[in-house]
């Protein structure tokens, strides 16, 4: 059975109880993006502003559990200044790490591939939130923040 | 009400209580109010059907076909004493209580109810008793109106007539699967008739846990759950008063529920098979009176009383051993509650509570239990929900106690 | 398929049918297109089930909901591997087959379908895929269309582009539960899509008798029920593209099927949530899971092949014991056909034929089967039904053959 | 187990090969009326003369097995000539002797005062599906012919 430290590492604790880039962007020039988790109610707010394919800065707000709030704020940590293909590849490599295929029972091929890629990405802090895998109920937590940020980029392109 | 019910001897008739977890851990059951646990006799029963009377029911001519209709059949009269229902026919087979609720808003609600018309709900239900109602709000317009919450986490029928009047329906829970608050129904059926209104009782948390009459509620529609009363998964009850029913058109099509079919048009069978379209969950219902009957053997009376009890016990113990730092959402009265305890700690997140504790054999739910808007009105986007059942004991409340503290210990380190 | 399928030994696992009934008599039991018996495995399922993992599902953060969860969607992922579903999440599970059509009928109907659309039907439909668009007809005026029969029992086909032209949905059952008539289900389907029409199975039939591919069918909905494939009751499949399922409006409201619910509106989950309001059929999923895996030991084409010789035999045994007297109603041609034998004698009405054949053990159903359009065009008012599976062998048709001579003997004395 | 001569005695056999009163009548001045069991699809028809409160003549149509077929022919016979009245309570004798009672549950007392009543009843030839009782499917098949002739009778009151 799994242990309590595998899930809830320190350094997820650290960005739970004090977390990054917490707060609200102005709207525009901003975008602001919601998401949640229609089992358990977590909510991830996004803003995201987006200067010439970048992500200039990004703000959290919303509720939930340690680790849909930590992963939140290591997410914001991790993409300020990225370009958006740079979040498309780090947001690959961080669902393969969650075990988050396609649910396409032809999918099997897919997952190699994904793997290979996933070497050559640092997740650095990110890498802390790898024993949410053993607890798969807690996936959804992790990765609340990651779709959410990838639906903002979509709104914001769609927008401009 | 002779000798109270003792949890503890009430478990060993539960398989899944009775053992260690695979690995070794204890099991503590506290999530009832999402589903409970069968006795051995549930799957007995069922098993029986299976490998001595199985057939499909109403259309074999041979022994085994009447055999099965007779089980079948019986489960539905069953059903019917339990919950005081003057006419078997009035007891309706579903799949959960999901259904029953979406049967109502869809063909007694289509017949009935257009744009403008008033469905009067309240702040403590579950998405069964409100999505059904968004539906037709938004299909044919009609008009929600909310019964809020008192200070203590009951209903507030301080402007009742205010909000039943010119109403066509008026449904409810009989008791909150978050807060575990008791609804006074034969208060709001009555306001409800008065203004010429129908009364629907979403019973799935009262039938479980408290004696049911349908009667002397004076309600004209109650829907209950199959699994939350000891009984399997796939099937529900939707109980009404006949007149009602006959009134009603159809729901779904296909066998069973017919007279007579022709290419060009059909005609519908007479009560209760008018609303129970193809094969109907057979070795449900057998399974289903199967717990009932566990329960009528325990007395439903002294299943409350237990329940009392061991939520009072809970109470104490939870506010001796937390105090302010845990917040207990729902009545403090006892006579006005159930064994629901929704939970809520200054630091940890209920999640969080929920797999701490989970790490200890205690199973209890995180989240918004089905029941989003009373989350918003009550502040919190979810909590943690520890509920009890006639196989729990003060053992229970302890290693749910125990398991808070270790949960605060383990996040203030 | 290497070596015959022995229904003698296949008989063996199932308890119902191992043994003499409780008074000392012998069971042969041919209603299999009612309702299939269960093995021991699917019992057993259900049972570890209720023993050793149950919880809700979806909901809990604690380990029991999550094995119970685990166990529900793994029996989604064995129904849509044997069906051939590109996707699970185009796997909804359903109370009963029946559903599964008015769930389509109700929600794509709804939402494609107005005055003067046409949906085809065919002559040998049961009511489960008659009823509902009968409603709609009735409701928002559809019109039907109508495939009609072969002299052998078979769907005329010689006018089906003018029939499909036009249409929106080609509705049609891939075997026929009075006939044993195979459709040719994927030149229907090219048809219905050269026409611009969606196509639907009705695979109530198919599915528990020959291998199922939704793909190489080129269907686009597909229904099946759970206890004909030797699952338990409470349960039924639809199976749909998940493109037509994304587009698809929600169908029944409540808990499990919402992303969000507010006071004043809600959100839909994704698929196949979406279709699956309430607490599921959990253990109806296991058992039907286990009822597959049973038939995939077997090897679904040893199951036909098993049937196509146990059906020669019985038209053999039959036509040489009865000659003209016995009518057997269904195509002649055996790769046409399945084990479904319609049979009428000159002097003994179908209900008596069952009723005498019971007292000889064998279980045989009298009456219209869920079918009166059919039983119209045949011009009978009901035949007496003797079907196979896999759990029969010669011994039972002899039986069947018996009985029957002792049926005519006694009607003719 | 009750054995097959319990339900079809030689005089239901009887009634069955040779039906009495088979055949229709002219629509008006007789009512036509059908009644079919949804679970097998036996279908009976009954045409009915009343004059002055009185069955002046009846006849019977449709199709089924032996035990409807029976009980529409002998039904038939037994109500010629009978007054509204003497139909009501003969078909509420017929109706005890096949078990038949409100579903209500609160239907204990109606049952002893039924049996009170049957005992007065000459049932004749009707007597021989007593056995019907012991194949409580079957029932159906022998009070399909009972409940179309009272809807015969309400529907041709109710034209009158
Ligand atoms: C062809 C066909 N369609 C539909 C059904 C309905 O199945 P169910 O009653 O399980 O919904 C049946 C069986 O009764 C059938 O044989
Ligand atoms: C008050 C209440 N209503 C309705 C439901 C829905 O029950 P089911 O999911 O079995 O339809 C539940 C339980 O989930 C409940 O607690």
């Amino acid at each position: 059975m799994p242990g309590l430290e595998d899930l809830y590492r320190e350094i997820i604790l650290d960005h739970y109880r004090n977390p990054r880039n917490r707060g609200e962007l102005p709207v525009p020039p901003a975008h602001r993006t919601e998401g949640f988790n229609p089992l358990c109610g977590d909510e991830v707010v996004v803003f995201l502003e987006l200067t010439d394919g970048k992500v200039t800065d990004v703000r959290i707000a919303g509720q939930g559990c340690s680790i849909s709030q930590s992963s939140a704020s290591m997410m914001s940590s991790a993409v300020k200044g990225l370009s958006i293909e740079e979040v498309a590849r780090l947001t690959r490599a961080f669902k393969d790490m969650m075990s988050i295929h396609e649910s396409s029972l032809e999918g099997a091929d897919a997952d190699s591939e994904a793997e290979s890629e996933l070497e050559e990405i640092e997740l650095g802090d990110l890498e802390a939130l790898r024993g949410v895998v053993k607890f798969p109920v807690r996936i959804k937590c992790a990765t609340l923040s990651w779709n959410t940020l990838s639906q903002a980029i979509e709104d914001t392109l769609a927008d401009s | 009400m002779d000798h109270p019910l003792d949890g503890t001897v009430v478990k060993k008739d539960f398989p899944l209580l009775g053992d260690l977890r695979p690995d070794g851990s204890p099991l503590v059951y506290l999530d009832s109010a999402s589903s409970a646990q069968k006795p051995q006799s549930v799957l007995d029963a069922m098993d029986d059907l299976y490998c001595t009377s199985y057939a499909n029911v109403h259309r074999g001519v041979y022994r085994l076909g009447v055999e099965a209709t007779d089980r079948y059949e019986g489960a539905r009269r069953t059903v019917a004493r339990f919950i005081g229902a003057p006419h078997e026919r009035e007891v309706i087979f579903t799949k959960n209580v999901t259904e029953a609720m979406n049967l109502v808003a869809r063909t007694w609600g289509a017949a009935n109810l257009g744009a403008g018309d008033v469905v009067v709900l309240s702040d403590m239900e579950h998405h069964a008793n409100i999505v059904p109602w968004l539906m037709l709000a938004e299909s044919v317009g009609i008009e929600l109106r909310w019964i809020g919450l008192t200070d203590d986490y009951q209903l507030d029928l301080s402007n009742l007539d205010q909000l039943v009047d010119g109403a066509k329906l008026v449904s409810v829970t009989a008791m909150s699967n978050v807060l575990g608050s008791i609804t006074d129904v034969r208060t709001i059926a009555d306001a409800a008739h008065s203004a010429g209104a129908l009364c629907m009782v979403d019973a799935a948390q009262w039938v479980p846990h408290l004696p049911t009459d349908v009667v002397a509620m004076d309600c004209d529609f109650l829907g209950f759950t199959g699994h939350k009363v000891l009984g399997p998964t796939g099937i529900g009850v939707l109980w009404a008063r006949s007149e009602i029913l006959d009134a009603m058109p159809a729901f779904l099509g296909g066998g069973e529920m017919i007279r007579d079919v022709r290419k060009d048009g059909w005609t519908v069978n007479e009560l209760p098979w008018k609303f129970e379209a193809g094969t109907p969950p057979i070795a449900e219902a057998v399974g289903l009176a199967a717990g009932i009957e566990y329960l009528e053997t325990l007395g439903m009376d002294r299943v409350r009383a237990h329940e009392v009890d061991l939520t009072a016990y809970a109470l104490d113990t939870l506010t001796a051993r937390f105090g302010d730092t845990l917040t207990i959402h729902g009545p403090s009265d006892l006579s006005a509650r159930g064994g629901v305890l929704s939970l809520a700690l200054d630091e940890v997140h209920p999640h969080d509570i929920s797999q701490v504790l989970d790490q200890h054999g205690v199973c209890v739910r995180a989240g918004h239990h089905c029941a989003k808007p009373l989350m918003r009105e009550l502040g919190v986007g979810a909590t943690a929900r520890a509920s009890l059942y006639v196989y729990n004991d003060r053992s229970d409340v302890d290693a749910l106690a125990d398991a808070l503290a270790a949960t605060v210990e383990f996040f203030t380190l």
